[in-house]
């Protein structure tokens, strides 16, 4: 009711930037209190994000996980579910992907790989969710633990595998053997160099595309399918979609799946984008990032577009910053991500309620 | 002599709501003030100024004549001003005893406080027949006791005027009298009472002045004496209006829906529904009567499929129904089978949603809504436009969060919904709790359409004014059984009120018990 | 001129062991030549890959990198960039521009293990690997062997932290180990594990046992309770690219340092002294030239991935 | 074997002392209706607080202050964003353990320039471990002596203060006026409002006890188990403790279980790394690690069943008709 007066660009626009630009302000001064220049450290950040074609193709690179693990934790939220455990679905997804690589690379062709490997990624994934999936809807086990938990195993599964089955004998870094090209997923630089369009090289590949489509896949599924109507019900109103005879544990259990699935798709990025072969720790936090991208982008795969941007904006202008000016530590940059959090993320509301109390007295008078 | 409360040019904006406009009330001390209005009109969010819930942003009030700035509830309950709020203010799993000294503990340990808490409690109910089990949990009372310990918890606070929000809208006319025995009490003591109600039949009865609100402002005031329900009525919306429901008798023809036995046990084992047998037949209304609480919520769950029984059995549109073979929600539907819940807020509506969403709720896997794979928009929205005209839902915009409109107009959005869909049986539980007068004409006339066109309709409300203009039949409910059924035009309050509490059959009662421990 | 540079693995420069050596070499080229090191921390496998390219895109050479973990970013980023040179640091890379640089830490370990044997009361020694890898197993093994030689009744007590890089960084697993190998009676501990030897010092200091350090000289750690460090010279193989790159002498190809070429060796100063007799040390010298000259051999776990000798 | 038991449970005891601070931090914080994933932050920056404060100024107290001080900031600044701007809960949380992971190593390098760990710390600068009266005597004595002075003796105050802490929180909770107002608040703020109570005093209040736990959980960690700060020394422990937190369905005593377990499964993790064990042959090193975490998901899954916490928890609190 409150809100029908206020201008949407006020919501969708001022107040974000509002709460970024307050977010930089006071990276500036820590960059400050370690005795460097943020101006120049801002130049150099935006310069390697944005400046040239790699440095933006590595910001996509970046952003493609976000969005997926972004995604799936919005999905799983507009059930009422917190799934904090993308990390772990995305790490298994890895595992999805190079087994179908790992065994295929010899006998099939790319177009026969490729597909497959969308397939590992997603079930991996969802199975990784499906136990604490499946733990909250039918014993009410508190999702959020299970997931954490599930963290962990994750990792220590995938030590276990990688480092007694997968590794290469005599190989003494934790990774599987390199992939033959054919399992490799191209580059855009390379597909669009044929077309005259250089883009600077980059790891940023084809899963960038697919991670385009997953949002609209997503927003339809949520905002115009019966069963997105069914879950952002039982997000809501759980008492209500029982009495609306929704399948509630169902609902729940098919909504961490596609929740896993997506975040399985950070391993197709990962491990047949740019890495080439399965090694250890390639999810990096990708998945509690996912947590702040959805929350900043609302819930909704174009805000999740843009938050992933912004942070993959800051990882890789950070990289870039770490690179010119070694006395700032790469850290600063988390540092960085986790003030944007706090400020757009945390305190969205700082001043949301003033501007907009603004402009509702405007209207009103 | 002062007034005991006075108001001077109140108003309240909640962002583009002016929800109070220059309210001005004078409140002689030692009296009860009643205070009607529609929905939205403004009454809570008075009461909750001046129990310094909300600020107002201009006006003063006058305590006893001084005037004094009431910033928080603790202003307030320095002021003397006690509230009980039309949503119980319980912490519901704390004792009786730790929600009323919950804020007046007395001592930075508990142990200190609650010994003199017991004593002054004990007090309190010798003097206004307040009795309680102080250690009781909250959640497990019965919603009249919960009332009770709201009304205590001010008392406690040596509270000299109260505020009641629509107190008697999940009593029985029972524990209502008894309330206003109370209230009574209070008033003899020189407490100062102010009451508001949407129930004219209360204001009578009990007032010594009433004021009247429309749409945030007071729009007249009256000595209770010099006025009448239809006068009220009048003043409240702005027509006249009928209190009864006109209706020819029923016709009623072949038995639509029957259940044998019915039972259901709770989580804990308890046995809630006990061996309900009915017949609802085609072109009737069967009214169940009883005390909130005594079955009927479970008897609607367990008919519409939301929760399954646990013996017996349901015959329905050619089905058998049992705990074997269970059908849920989404089936009984397919049956046409339509259900207005009792709590419109927790199970009828999605309050996030917007109306339109809301207005499929249940049957949003019709082909009417869906393509083939994506839900067809633009006919939910027409389908909603057209509904919000024809049943007068304010304000009629489809695409408002179902939350911002009023009780009685969420309740319209519920009632159209199930009734649009035109089922052969219709199960509806607390049609016009907390709905104003306009509204309830409203949705009775459309309650009775149904009946003449050949529908089943069972109702299920505690307002006995309501069983009894309706139904056709009224079957009472008492401790999860029935136990007693009589054609309506045999029913009046008083046999209704006994059936309800179980006292028109005490002796067979005893020996049954003894039946069974033997 | 050339422009020299170094790539650090994940652990960071200040890993108190291996990275930081190679740090050590870096600060004592600069010091000397005046001529500053580009230095590049990265944090994810993207950066490392990234990072170099971005050195060798702006004309840096020679690049050091360091550790194995970086071998497959190494090997992309040098077939792309056949004019600059690399060297790798405990990785082995075959091609033309790519120097691998890999120690005989068996024989280090071989003389700090005789030491151990030496030193405890109890008969008992003990050992603490970081990650289990068969370069870590390759200290294990060249310890026993040492202790073995020493005293063939002693008993070995053998445990790694974990299998993952962040078994180099567990100082709080180091020293829950390391008590647990000491209520085991063990009275001197190894630890080949990165800053997770950080916890084993100090559970050593704080039961009053005795310690032995890895890589750079950590005596200084602990004073009084380090017996000695197995130094490994990383910063010398730092330092000596830089050189010979200058020189123009720099080589591809595998460098392989032990005992003999001073790439290991076991390291006394004034924090150890007290501890080490003199007996100690004859007898010390004595093993190192057995060593030295082959009479000694010391088997290499890596060459066939078992420690039976 | 009783040898090795005690040695187990002696571990235990120091393993576990984190997580007991931790939990019952959280505990306080979501009885009060705020969730608080930001103990693993606040542990960390506690942690690295304390062990500079600690080799600046030679002394572990002066460091335990710091380390308290550095906890309730950012317990604070979750209190603002979660009481005062009705932020939501989680993402204040991450946002914490975000900025504190990396402001933590900026910062220790920027001071200490050590690749984000702070000196080593010696002798006063650290707790040293308690030896009870004639623990050494007692040591002979079967059973009781074990347990006398291996056991319960020789550990650091921090580690007995955490074991004390539980009844402590037992207390507070349930027989004391702030106790009571801080349960209502975490069940129905609207009740303790119309009462006349500020809910937001009281959620601050229960924020600051909070952080001052979280405050001894990082001192403890990196002044008295270990000797200095190390980036990312946290290691998860916040989390931990949540599960713990939650595990203990948000009771004082059966929370303390809930870590004893925990810190007990991870005592048998680091002995049991790469034993070999005669007939089965050396247990996977990851089976082991893995094993807190699986018992819990059972645990979670089979005996605990449903974890009902406070109603309000994670909702902001509103001025709306509930
Ligand atoms: N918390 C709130 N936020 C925004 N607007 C509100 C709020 N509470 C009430 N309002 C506005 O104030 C007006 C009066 O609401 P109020 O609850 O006082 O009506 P009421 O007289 O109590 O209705 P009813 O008789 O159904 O209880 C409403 O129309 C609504 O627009
Ligand atoms: N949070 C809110 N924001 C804006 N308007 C609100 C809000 N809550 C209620 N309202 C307004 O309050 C008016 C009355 O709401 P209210 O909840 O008082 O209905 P009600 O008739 O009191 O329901 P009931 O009597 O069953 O409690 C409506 O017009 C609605 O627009
Ligand atoms: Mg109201
Ligand atoms: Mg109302």
């Amino acid at each position: 009711m409150s809100q029908a007066k206020v201008p949407t660009w006020v919501n969708i626009a001022l107040i974000p930037a509002l709460n970024i630009m307050l977010a930089f302000l006071v990276s500036g001064l820590v960059i400050l209190a370690i005795g460097e220049n943020p101006i120049e450290a801002a130049g150099y950040l935006i310069y390697g994000a944005f400046g040239y074609d790699e440095g933006i193709g590595y910001t996509l690179y970046y952003a493609t996980n976000l969005i997926f693990t972004g995604l799936a934790v919005s999905v799983a939220f507009k059930g009422g579910l917190f799934n904090i455990g993308g990390e772990g679905q995305a790490y298994i997804g890895g595992l999805g992907v190079g087994l179908v690589c790992l065994s295929l690379d010899h006998s099939m062709p790319f177009y026969v790989i490729a597909p497959l490997a969308i397939v590992g990624a997603a079930i991996f994934g969802a199975a990784w969710a499906y136990i604490p999936a499946y733990l909250q809807a039918r014993r009410g086990s508190h999702i959020v633990i299970t997931t954490i938990m599930f963290n962990f195993i994750a990792s220590s599964l995938m030590v276990y595998l990688i480092v007694n089955w997968l590794k290469e004998d005599g190989r003494m870094a934790p990774n599987s053997r390199t992939f033959e090209e054919n399992a490799w997923l191209p580059y855009l630089h390379e597909l669009l160099s044929p077309l005259g369009i250089d883009i600077g090289d980059s790891p940023l590949n084809l899963t960038f595309i697919w991670a385009l489509l997953c949002c609209v896949f997503v927003w339809g599924l949520i905002w115009h399918t019966r069963w997105g109507y069914q879950l952002r019900t039982l997000g809501t109103n759980p008492t209500a979609a029982r009495y609306a005879g929704i399948d509630t544990a169902k609902v729940t259990i098919w909504a961490m799946l596609i929740s896993g699935g997506l975040a399985g798709f950070v391993g197709l990025n990962e491990i047949m984008g740019v890495n080439h072969n399965l090694l250890l720790n390639f999810t990096a936090g990708y998945g509690f990032a996912g947590i702040a991208v959805a929350l900043m982008g609302r819930n909704h795969p174009i805000g999740i577009i843009l938050a992933a941007i912004l942070f993959g904006a800051l990882y890789q202008g950070g990289a870039e910053l770490a690179f010119e000016i070694p006395t700032i530590t790469p850290e600063i940059v988390i540092a960085i991500q986790g003030l944007v959090i706090l400020f757009s993320g945390a305190l969205e509301h700082m001043f949301k309620d003033r501007i907009e109390g603004f402009f509702i007295r405007r209207a009103v008078a | 002599m002062p007034y005991a409360i006075e108001l001077r040019d109140i108003s309240k904006r909640f962002g583009a709501v002016q929800a109070n406009k220059d309210i001005c009330l004078q409140v002689p001390a030692g009296t009860i003030h009643g205070i009607i209005g529609e929905n939205g009109a403004g009454k809570s969010t008075l009461m909750s100024i001046i129990y310094g819930f909300y600020e107002a942003d201009t006006g003063h009030i006058e305590v006893d004549g001084k005037r004094v700035d009431i910033r928080s509830s603790q202003d307030a309950i320095n002021a003397g001003i006690g509230m009980v709020h039309q949503h119980f203010m319980l912490v519901e799993n704390f004792s009786v005893l730790e929600n009323v000294i919950l804020g007046a503990e007395g001592g930075a340990v508990l142990k200190n406080g609650i010994g003199a808490a017991r004593v002054e409690l004990q007090r309190l109910a010798q003097e206004y027949s307040l009795d309680i089990d102080v250690d009781a949990i909250v959640e497990e009372l019965p919603v009249g006791l919960q009332q009770r310990v709201e009304i205590l918890k001010a008392l406690y606070r040596g509270a000299r005027i109260l505020i009641l929000d629509e107190p008697t809208g999940v009593l029985t006319p029972q524990e209502a009298d008894h309330l206003f025995r109370i209230l009574k009490a209070l008033k003899d003591q020189g407490v100062t009472v102010l009451l508001i109600t949407h129930k004219l039949r209360e204001i009578m009865a009990s007032t010594d002045n009433v004021s009247v609100m429309r749409q945030g402002e007071m729009v007249a005031h009256r000595e209770t004496t010099h006025t009448s329900k239809e006068d009220l009525a009048e003043l409240m919306v702005g027509k006249k209006v009928r209190l009864t429901v006109d209706k020819d008798d029923a016709q009623p023809s072949e038995v639509l829906l029957s259940a044998r036995d019915l039972s259901q046990f709770d989580s804990q084992g308890v046995k809630r529904l006990k061996d309900v047998s009915l017949e609802l037949r085609a072109g009737e209304i069967l009214g169940i009567a009883g005390v909130s609480g005594n079955g009927q919520s479970e008897l609607l769950n367990v008919l519409s499929g939301i929760a399954p029984m646990s013996e017996g059995e349901v015959h329905f549109a050619g089905q058998v129904i049992t705990a074997k073979a269970p059908k849920d929600a989404a089936q009984m539907r397919d049956l046409k089978m339509a259900h207005v819940p009792e709590d419109r807020h927790k199970m009828g509506l999605v309050t996030g949603f917007e109306a339109y969403e809301a207005a499929v709720l249940g049957y949003h896997n019709s082909p009417d809504y869906n393509g083939k794979v994506l839900m067809n928009r633009k006919a939910m929205l027409d389908e909603c436009n057209e509904r919000m005209a024809a049943w007068d839902v304010r304000p009629p915009n489809p695409h408002l969060k179902t939350a911002n409109f009023s009780g009685g107009n969420q309740q319209k959005i519920v009632i159209a919904r199930e009734v649009e869909q035109n089922p052969e049986v219709l199960l509806i539980g607390q049609p016009t709790r907390g709905v104003d007068i306009g509204a309830i004409e409203n949705i009775h006339e459309q309650i009775v359409k149904l009946r003449d066109s050949g529908k089943a309709i069972l109702l299920v409300s505690v307002e006995l004014d309501e069983i009894m203009a309706l139904s056709d039949r009224i079957i009472v409910m008492f401790d999860g059984a029935v136990v007693g059924e009589l054609d309506a035009k045999d029913a009046d309050e008083r046999t209704l009120g006994l059936m309800m509490a179980n006292a028109h059959q005490k002796e067979q009662e005893d020996e049954e018990q003894e039946g069974e421990s033997a | 001129a050339t422009e020299p540079a170094v790539v650090y693995d994940q652990a960071g420069k200040f890993d108190k062991s291996f990275n930081e050596g190679v740090y050590n070499g870096v600060k004592e080229y600069t010091a000397e030549t005046g001529i500053k090191v580009r230095e590049f921390e990265p944090k994810n496998e993207a950066q490392v890959e990234q990072g170099l390219r971005r050195l060798a895109k702006r004309g840096y050479s020679p690049i050091v990198t360091v550790g194995f973990n970086m071998t497959s970013a190494v090997e992309k980023v040098a077939k792309d960039f056949p004019e600059v040179n690399f060297t790798i640091i405990d990785g082995v890379i075959d091609l033309p521009n790519v120097q691998s640089v890999v120690f005989k830490e068996q024989e280090g370990s071989f003389l700090v293990g005789a030491l151990a044997a030496m030193a405890s009361k109890t008969d008992t020694v003990s050992f603490v690997g970081g990650m289990d890898i068969p370069l870590i197993r390759k200290f294990a093994c060249g310890y026993e062997q040492g202790v073995k030689y020493q005293s063939s009744s002693a008993t070995i007590l053998q445990n790694m932290t974990g299998s993952t890089g962040a078994a180099f960084n567990d100082p709080t697993k180091g020293s829950e180990l390391a008590k647990s190998q000491f209520s085991k009676g063990s009275d001197v501990v190894f630890a080949a594990a990165g800053g997770t030897g950080i916890g084993v010092y100090q559970a050593a200091k704080d039961d009053g046992k005795l310690a032995i350090g890895v890589d750079s000289n950590q005596n200084h750690i602990q004073p009084g309770t380090m017996l000695t460090s197995m130094v490994k010279r990383v910063d010398q193989a730092a330092y000596k690219t830089y050189k010979d790159a200058a020189a123009g002498t720099w080589k591809p190809g595998m460098v392989v340092l032990g005992l003999a070429e001073g790439g290991v060796d076991w390291a006394l100063d004034d924090n150890n002294a007290s501890l080490i007799t003199a007996d100690m040390k004859t007898k010390i010298k004595a093993i190192r030239t057995k060593i030295v000259s082959g009479e000694i051999k010391v088997h290499d776990y890596m060459s066939d991935n078992t420690c039976n000798y | 074997m009783f040898e090795t038991l005690i040695l187990m449970l002696d571990a235990t005891m120091r393993v576990s002392t984190p997580l007991i601070f931790a939990a019952l931090a959280g505990l306080y914080s979501e009885r009060a209706g705020i969730v608080d994933i930001g103990l693993e932050g606040k542990i960390l920056g506690s942690a690295f607080a304390a062990a500079a404060a600690a080799s600046v100024f030679g002394s572990a107290w002066v460091g335990l202050c710091f380390g308290i001080l550095a906890s309730v900031g950012l317990a604070m600044i979750h209190g603002f964003a979660c009481i005062t701007h009705r932020g939501d809960h989680i993402v204040s949380g991450v946002a914490i353990n975000t900025i504190v992971a990396g402001l933590t190593v900026t910062l220790s390098m920027y001071w200490f320039g050590m690749g984000g760990q702070t000196p080593a710390l010696v002798g006063d600068a650290r707790f040293l471990d308690i030896t009870f009266p004639f623990a050494d005597a007692m040591e002979s004595v079967p059973v009781i002596g074990a347990i006398y002075s291996n056991l319960l003796s020789g550990h650091n105050i921090l580690v007995y203060l955490a074991f004390a802490m539980v009844p402590v929180t037992y207390w507070v909770i349930y027989k004391t006026r702030f106790g009571l107002r801080l349960r209502a608040v975490g069940e129905n703020p609207h009740a303790v409002d119309t009462a006349g109570i500020s809910v937001s005093l009281i959620r601050y209040r229960a924020l600051i006890i909070c952080g001052i736990l979280c405050g001894l959980a990082g001192a403890y960690l990196s002044t008295a188990h270990n000797a200095g700060f190390l980036k990312d020394m946290s290691a998860g422990k916040g989390y931990m403790a949540l599960a713990a937190l939650i595990f203990g369905k948000w009771r004082p005593v059966p929370v303390l279980l809930a870590c004893l377990l925990f810190g007990f499964l991870d005592a048998v993790a680091v002995r049991m790394q790469g034993v070999v064990i005669p007939g089965i042959g050396e247990v996977p090193v990851q089976a082991i690690e893995v094993l807190p975490y699986v018992l819990t998901v059972l645990l979670l899954a089979g005996f605990i069943g449903k974890a009902i916490g406070p109603k309000a928890i994670g909702r902001p609190y509103v001025k709306e008709r509930a």
